[in-house]
């Protein structure tokens, strides 16, 4: 197995969740590109702690996949604020009750 | 077993042979439990006889029950989501053959031995919660739709009673290893007489009930079965489902509760074995072969022991409503189990 | 027995109703969810329509009539006779107990009266007919809370007092026993050894529903403070029997009434419970099981002899008249307004039937339970179709 | 209250278990249907059965009948006079005699009007039907009915003794 | 007046029910001029018949005289049936009936009469209210602000009977489906099945060839 | 596909399936008036206990039912409702009519609101008469139902023909003319 | 066995799913149902998992399961469900310039790619580098990284306490 | 292959049999039962009546706090796992760490408590 394949693998998909991130309206959408991200993210830690050969990869992986949970509750909890105020997920909208 | 197959047997044939082996292991529980327990069981528990006249005793029953479902039409509704709908049952179903995999069912007989197996077991059987959620999404039904939702909300409720009061357990064996638990708790003593081993049955009680109370409320049986309450949602997430699929519930939802059954005997009763000491075994090793033929055995029976409870309390009980429900496991197991953590943290620590 | 007090009931109540308004203004695409006509929660064919947000009733509707037969009607088209075999399958659980007003009404038209042989045999039968049908709301009440053992229970022990039933009248469910002037036929043989067996069967009976489900602790918490129905408002809505007997109101019929019957002869408790939740009304239907068990052993001591028939004619024109007579059925009060043209079938029948004033309160209590209470609700008010739509 | 108190929980999984117990070691309450049978009381309501000698024809039933289930046809005839000598009498003869069980509503009206002891309640029940028009069973199978026809009840102590059904 | 032996008790001369004189008395007292009619059978019950006009306000009185259990409300058609009972013989010519309406117990002027019972509860007192129901208007104020109660009880009125109720706040079907048509206990409404199903017991015993004046088959 | 409803099946199969469906019959919890209570003690009185049979009474749902009982009077507001129910249950599905009510409108054949007979509106495969009919007269129907079922030709009922014999000769046995099912 | 089928074993089964990935991550971002996207996502996630496990991270693995599939699948489903799940595709999921999103992505991916190349070209991974074990982690945690294992703590009770601000009525 | 990637190809081959199964299963049921879709039939069920709105609802936030707290506390599992494991060994100071670690969480548990986002009304 190469190194590459994974590293490649992640960048893949790190990209497919920009993408997302980038194209997608409604918020729920936006946050699960996010947990692609990560994911790939992931995928790298874990990648070069096997070319290493120690654990701290794994360690941060945990603590990824950990705040990334926490992440995603929040983010829920705001998208649903914002549900009940606006009927309403679309990010866009969002932005122009900024303005 | 599983030295006997990795010597002579080639790669396929030993997955074969295992995967067999989990067909058994998980309809095996089923059928029985559904016959033994839902037919038997429930019947005499109301003074009547239950199945008598497939076969002698009703013993054919299940047989007629297969055969029959085999023939029922399959209704997918307009309004579905087909695909989806399609799936949830095989999602559920599959969550209860990934579980079974990490039972120990003798010193060589399991499937796979893993260092975290109670973790991975933990983590798959929350796989179930997906199926149901889609199942009841999917139905575009409403009463599937909350089904769905009580069942997500109190299976995810609930299993986090379940990994607390592992917790105890792994602490007390020092392992995640299945394998090794039983072994702690077969070759392990009590004061220095280990005629009974160490089945931790004795010092997690409070991680025992707590553990068999989350099970319950996985299995969606009363007292827990607001997923299902007939008497509000008709079937919950089932609702719809009609012919095989629904069997497909049917049969996971039973031998989710025998494998769940086989955990906790494995986590709390000793597993597939009997006190080492009666033996003379002391570790893994010195035991004789025949324990795997027998070992299966024995943790079945331990299984009929912990499914007969778990059935017992579903026919005796009324349900929960699902605020009720959600208080106790957020303010009685979680600080209980909280609680249990702690204090066989300090009591591993201090001896 | 703990209480609610009624600062309690009242802040209750206050919070199901703010808890409601509050809702109603978050809520804009709520559900909709029938429950019934076809549903297992509704003891045949009510329908039930709530709006939810969320688990939580915003607003909810019986819709009756599924079971509507029109008994007002096939009333003016039959005969006296014929009427009493009808009226049977009003609430069809206590059977006995639906002839026994009408025939009443149509004596006291009549200005006959029972013989006190046949009064009391009566009474034993319409006491017979509540616990057959008390009894399944109690086994009842376990499926509706999800415990599916009790019912078991119940059709076991009940099955002893239709066997009596039968033995008497020959009809399991339907006697078609009374008669103006009296009965049918007089009891056969071996009836009251047999119902005193029975009655002690049924008496076990109450213990063991009193152990396996009102002791339970979960049953307690599902049933205690829910659906608290006030004094007052029990009496706008015309609640009848437990029902009513539950909020703190000490009112028998059967006891504050002088009708020809038998239960004076007997002594009994009438018996109240101040809370008025859905506990409450369970309750006093497992105790009014205990003290209708004790009432028929009471009469079967006393049962004097004689006849069961007074002369009447064969064929019975009733004079011209109008009468009301209202027991104190299983469910409630249950009465019959009967206008009589001098004629062999009655002129105009109004039935008074319990269940119908019972479920009417339904819009008033759902507002702001959830759905699961919906449930105990209506299983602890206790209805029969057949009782509601008539 | 010096009793110790029991949990609830605990009493109700005593109960069950209780009767799990006595159902084992006693037997279920279970009448095994098809293989066993219970008799119903004498008094049942289960089918009507007509014993054709005594019928007349004179429609009491028929007219009594709140569902109008029975259909009677029949003639009159000249039968030999009772006492010889006398004029030949005139006799009902029944060509018809049907009740629809379908319609049915088991009231038992029609077996009390009966002046002359016709029609009787048998407590058989088992007659369901694939056909609902085998449900209205003629003349000879009313009568067939008339083989379980039990006697009726000694009546409990204190009854004032009438010979009647 | 029954034509049969009373039973001992009641053979007594006239017998007098103070109690429920006092309880009419209260009743009238409070009501006033608003009472059209009203009946005392002792030992039996009150009937007060009260105007249409205070129909509303009559109950509120006779509530807060403590008859505060509401037992059920509902009408009378007194109009006879021009269908009989069953009709004997359909093939036949309906036999002439008296069609005049002759109301019951405290009188009346209308076809419909409405009909409240009231109870005080803990006893056995209480009273039969009664209203005339004009003929032309068919409405009569509804009685859901004194009695929550009354609600349904109107609702089915309304529906069996076609009568309004004023202030009702939804006078919809409760039985029959929306789309029912006619008022099942107007005695005018026909039962379809009778009329269409020819009774069983026309059919009687043919008589012998040549008897025929025979009319009478021995009937017991 | 559907090679059980063709027919296509060699008898042996077919007969083992058919004994399936006779031994598996899942009955909907629905009863509608006083029948229903017999109904209920015929599914839940211990003294009956209709699951010897394997009549199971667990669903709640027309989905998983194989069996309705109509048990009690069909008001016509109730018909499309029924109607509808027995619609939504899979094939192949089975109906007992329990009843006077439910055969033919009994006691209120004269009503303006009832409707007079279940079998206007859905297939009928059993009557049982009664007024309600006894617990044991439901078992007898259930019982003549089954013997039929394990007899019949799935091919005939999926063309509309009802409950006919695999063949005559089969048939003999699975008619029976105002006997009861099992003897004794 | 062979070194040489050991790799083929692995190879194999790395392209399989991360084939499977892929896709599944494109449906994510494409699909017009938000349900439909949730469980492609989770897709994604078990292939995770199985990546993981290939990179010998057993614990990893099954924590991915135990707290993406079990836990946060599970909050995105109700997060759907609770704002707005139809069943049949959806319209307007998507900005108005999604367009932008390609070429973003794939001049991001084709950087990523080559300088990847350019650093690790054909390194090979170890093969029977032994799985790293729960010891070894739990070491790191409660060893050098303590302090972001509190910190961590404090990161979860603010999400809690912030969740439970933001979702409640008032 | 190793043994420990083995065990987990076992997960996958339990995991396809399963799906194997069913899909038999399924497949001979395809072959042999009758299909006969109607209108009516195909309507979603809703106790005999037409289904009114939508199949969906906007359900209750209170699903999402508990769903909530059950994330953070599963990751906190995942924390205290390997910890327990190996508690033989950090002895007092271990008991310390995981105590700081639990005590910050379960004041989430306390404050969501406190709030009473854990009862309904």
């Amino acid at each position: 197995m190469l190194l590459n394949q994974f590293l490649i693998l992640g960048a893949v998909l790190f990209s497919i969740g920009v993408y997302g991130v980038i194209a997608r309206r409604n918020a729920v959408l936006v946050l699960m590109s996010i947990e692609l991200i990560l994911n790939s993210v992931n995928i790298n830690l874990l990648a070069f702690s096997l070319r290493s050969g120690t654990a701290d990869g794994h360690t941060f992986a945990l603590y990824v996949i950990a705040v990334a949970a926490a992440e995603v509750g929040v983010g829920l909890a705001m998208v649903l604020l914002m549900y009940r105020n606006r009927r309403s997920i679309g990010l866009d909208e969002l932005a122009e009750m900024k303005g | 077993m599983h030295a006997l197959l990795a010597s002579d047997v080639p790669y396929w044939a030993q997955s074969l042979l295992r995967v067999l082996g989990g067909l058994v292991a998980v309809l095996l529980p089923a059928g029985t439990v559904v016959y033994l327990f839902l037919f038997k069981m429930m019947s005499f528990m109301q003074s009547r006889l239950g199945p008598m006249e497939a076969g002698p005793y009703g013993s054919l029953q299940l047989f007629a029950e297969v055969g029959k479902w085999l023939q029922k039409e399959d209704i997918h509704p307009a309004r579905a989501d087909k695909f989806l709908f399609k799936i949830a049952p095989l999602v559920v179903l599959a969550s209860t053959f990934l579980l079974v995999v990490v039972v120990p069912f003798g010193p060589d007989a399991w499937f796979t031995n893993f260092e975290a197996g109670i973790f991975y077991a933990l983590a798959v059987s929350s796989v179930s919660v997906l199926g149901i959620l889609i199942a009841g999404w999917a139905s575009a039904n409403k009463y599937s739709l909350l089904g769905g939702l009580r069942a997500a909300g109190q299976l995810v409720a609930y299993e986090l009673p379940m990994v607390l009061a592992v917790i105890g357990v792994v602490i007390q064996a020092g392992t995640m290893n299945l394998q090794e638990i039983v072994v702690a708790q077969n070759a392990g003593s009590m004061f220095g007489w280990d005629g009974l081993g160490n089945p931790y049955l004795l010092t997690q009680f409070v991680g025992f009930a707590v553990f068999m109370i989350a099970v319950q409320a996985e299995l969606t049986q009363t007292p827990f079965d607001m997923p299902i309450a007939e008497s509000e949602l008709v079937s919950g997430y089932m609702t719809e489902y009609s012919g095989f699929r629904f069997l497909i519930f049917f049969i996971a939802e039973f031998a989710t509760a025998g494998v769940f059954s086989m955990i906790a005997a494995v986590l709390f009763l000793g597993g597939w074995g009997v006190p080492f000491s009666w033996f003379g075994w002391t570790s893994l090793g010195d035991i004789d072969n025949w324990m795997n033929i027998v070992g299966p055995l024995i943790l079945f029976t331990k299984m009929i022991v912990l499914t007969f409870l778990i059935m017992w309390v579903r026919f005796s009980y009324p349900r929960f409503r699902e605020d009720q429900l959600q208080g106790f496991a957020w303010k009685v197991l979680i600080p209980v189990s909280l609680v249990n953590i702690m204090v066989t943290a300090i009591l591993k620590v201090a001896f | 027995m703990t209480l609610i007090g009624d600062r309690q009931q009242l802040s209750y109540i206050a919070a199901q109703a703010a808890d409601a308004r509050v809702n109603v203004e978050l809520e804009t695409e709520g559900m909709t969810l029938n429950i019934g006509p076809q549903h297992p929660a509704t003891h045949g064919t009510l329908r039930i329509i709530a709006r939810l947000d969320g688990e939580q009733v915003v607003w909810a509707e019986p819709s009756a009539g599924y079971m509507h037969r029109g008994y007002e009607k096939l009333t003016e088209v039959r005969t006296f006779p014929q009427v009493t075999a009808l009226v049977n399958r009003i609430d069809w659980l206590g059977s006995f107990a639906n002839e026994v007003p009408f025939i009443l009404a149509a004596e006291k038209l009549m200005g006959v009266e029972a013989t006190p042989r046949a009064q009391h045999i009566r009474t034993i039968l319409f006491e017979l007919s509540r616990i057959a049908n008390v009894s399944l709301f109690l086994g009842d009440l376990g499926v509706q809370l999800g415990a599916v053992t009790p019912v078991f229970f119940a059709f076991r022990d009940r099955e002893y007092v239709l066997n009596l039933i039968e033995a008497a009248t020959g009809g399991r469910f339907h006697p078609n026993f009374d008669r103006i002037g009296g009965l049918k036929d007089d009891l056969p043989a071996g009836f009251i050894d047999e119902t005193r067996s029975v009655m002690k069967k049924l008496r076990n009976f109450c213990d063991e529903i009193e152990n396996l489900l009102f002791g339970n602790e979960i049953f307690q918490s599902r049933t205690r403070g829910i659906g608290v129905i006030p004094k007052e408002v029990a009496l706008q809505y015309g609640l009848s029997g437990a029902n009513l007997r539950a909020s703190g109101v000490d009112w028998d019929l059967r006891r504050d009434q002088k009708i020809a019957m038998a239960w004076d002869k007997a002594d009994w408790k009438v018996i109240t419970h101040p809370d008025g939740d859905s506990f409450a009304r369970c309750w006093v239907r497992l105790q009014e099981v205990r003290e209708s068990t004790r009432i028929v052993d009471q009469l079967l001591d006393t049962i004097p002899g004689g006849p069961v028939m007074v002369k009447v004619p064969k064929i019975i024109k009733v004079p011209e008249g109008e009468a009301w007579v209202s027991t104190e059925n299983p469910l409630g009060e249950m009465g019959y307004y009967v206008v009589s043209k001098n004629d062999q079938g009655p002129f105009r029948v109004k039935i008074r039937s319990a269940s119908f004033n019972n479920i009417s309160i339904v819009p008033w209590l759902l507002k702001g339970v959830y759905v699961p209470d919906i449930i105990t609700i209506l299983a602890s008010l206790y209805f029969i179709l057949g009782d509601i739509d008539r | 209250m010096a009793k110790p108190k029991v949990p609830g929980l605990l009493k109700g999984l005593g109960v069950t278990f209780g009767t799990l117990m006595r159902t084992v070691t006693e037997g279920a309450a279970t009448v095994q249907y098809p293989h066993e049978k219970e008799t119903p009381p004498i008094r049942a309501r289960g089918v009507i059965a007509l014993h054709e000698g005594n019928c007349t024809s004179c429609m009491l039933c028929v007219r009594s009948c709140p569902d109008w289930c029975i259909y009677i046809e029949g003639h009159k005839e000249l039968a030999p006079p009772r006492r010889a000598g006398g004029a030949p009498r005139k006799v009902n003869k029944l060509d018809r005699f049907d009740i629809d069980y379908a319609l049915c509503m088991y009231c038992g009206i029609c077996v009390e009007v009966c002046p002359f002891d016709a029609l009787f309640w048998s407590p058989e029940y088992e007659y369901s039907e694939p056909r609902i028009s085998d449900l209205l069973h003629d003349k000879s199978k009313l009568g067939e009915w008339m083989e379980t026809v039990p006697e009726a009840p000694e009546l409990e102590a204190g009854a004032e003794k009438k010979g009647k059904k | 007046m029954g034509v049969f032996p009373l039973s001992p008790a009641d053979t007594t001369e006239a017998p007098r029910d103070e109690r429920r004189e006092t309880e009419l008395g209260a009743i009238l007292g409070a009501l006033g001029g608003n009472v059209a009619d009203s009946l005392l059978k002792p030992n039996d019950d009150i009937w007060v018949r009260v105007t249409t006009e205070s129909w509303r306000s009559s109950i509120e009185t006779i509530r807060s005289l403590g008859y505060a259990y509401f037992c059920f409300l509902s009408a009378i058609d007194w109009m006879p049936s021009p269908f009989g009972k069953g009709e004997n013989d359909p093939t036949q010519p309906a036999p002439e009936r008296d069609n005049s309406i002759v109301q019951g117990y405290t009188g009346g002027a209308t076809r419909f009469q409405l009909l409240v019972r009231l109870v005080m509860p803990g006893s056995t007192s209480g009273v039969n209210i009664k209203c005339d129901v004009p003929d032309d208007s068919m409405t009569v104020e509804s009685l859901v602000p004194v009695f929550a109660g009354a609600n349904w009880h109107e609702r089915e009125t309304w529906e069996m009977f076609g009568i309004n109720f004023a202030g009702h706040p939804d006078l919809r079907h409760m039985y029959l489906p929306q789309d029912f048509e006619g008022f099942p206990l107007r005695k005018d409404f026909p039962l379809l099945a009778r009329i269409v199903k020819p009774w069983p017991g026309i059919v009687d015993v043919e008589p012998l060839p040549g008897d025929e004046n025979e009319e009478e088959s021995e009937q017991s | 596909m559907g090679l059980v409803d063709r027919g296509r099946l060699p008898k042996p199969l077919t007969t083992l399936f058919n004994m399936g469906r006779s031994y598996s019959m899942w009955v909907y919890q629905w009863g509608l008036a006083c029948c229903a209570i017999e109904m209920g003690a015929a599914f839940g009185s211990p003294r009956y206990d209709v699951m010897r049979l394997g009549v199971i009474p667990l669903p709640a749902s027309p989905r998983q039912a194989d069996l309705v009982v109509i048990s009690g009077t069909v008001t016509d507001k109730m018909a499309p409702a029924i109607k509808r129910l027995y619609e939504q249950m899979p094939e192949p599905k089975y109906v007992i009519s329990m009843g006077s009510c439910a055969n033919c409108g009994g006691p209120y054949w004269d009503s303006y609101s009832v409707t007079k007979g279940v079998d206007q509106i859905i297939p009928v495969d059993v009557y049982v008469p009664g007024c309600p009919p006894r617990p044991e007269a439901l078992l007898e129907g259930i019982v003549l139902l089954q013997q039929r079922i394990k007899n019949e030709d799935m091919g005939a009922r999926w063309r509309g023909e009802g409950t006919v014999p695999m063949s005559a000769v089969d048939g003999e046995s699975a008619e029976r003319g105002g006997v009861p099912v099992v003897a004794g | 066995m062979l070194a040489a089928d050991l790799l083929v074993a692995q190879n194999v089964g790395f392209y399989l799913i991360a084939g499977v990935m892929v896709v599944g991550a494109l449906r994510v971002v494409t699909s017009n149902n938000v349900v439909h996207a949730a469980l492609w996502l989770v897709v994604v996630l078990a292939g995770a998992a199985a990546q993981y496990v290939l990179l010998a991270a057993e614990f990893v693995a099954i924590t991915q399961v135990l707290v993406y599939i079990g836990a946060v699948m599970v909050l995105f489903l109700f997060g759907t469900m609770l704002t707005r799940a139809r069943i049949g595709a959806e319209k307007d999921l998507n900005n108005k310039n999604w367009v932008l999103g390609v070429p973003v992505a794939v001049l991001m991916l084709a950087t990523m790619v080559i300088a990847l190349n350019d650093g690790f070209g054909n390194e090979q991974l170890p093969l029977d580098a032994p799985p790293i074990n729960t010891e070894t982690i739990s070491d790191q945690i409660f060893g050098p990284y303590l302090l972001p294992f509190w910190a961590l703590s404090f990161v979860l009770l603010a999400a809690v306490i912030g969740a439970i601000v933001l979702a409640r009525k008032d | 292959m190793s043994q420990f990637l083995r065990s987990y190809l076992t997960v996958i081959w339990f995991g396809l049999a399963s799906i194997l199964i069913a899909g038999l299963l399924l497949g001979i049921s395809a072959v042999l039962r009758p299909n006969k879709p109607s209108e009516e039939k195909l309507l979603t069920y809703e106790s005999g009546v037409d289904p009114v709105g939508e199949g969906w609802s906007q359900s209750q936030i209170r699903y999402y706090v508990y769903a909530l707290l059950f994330v953070i506390f599963d990751v906190e599992a995942v924390f205290i796992f390997p910890w327990a494991t190996q508690l033989e060994r950090y002895a007092g100071f271990g008991l310390i760490e995981m105590g700081v670690f639990v005590a910050i969480l379960v004041l989430g548990l306390v404050y969501a408590w406190r709030k009473r986002v854990l009862r309904w009304a």
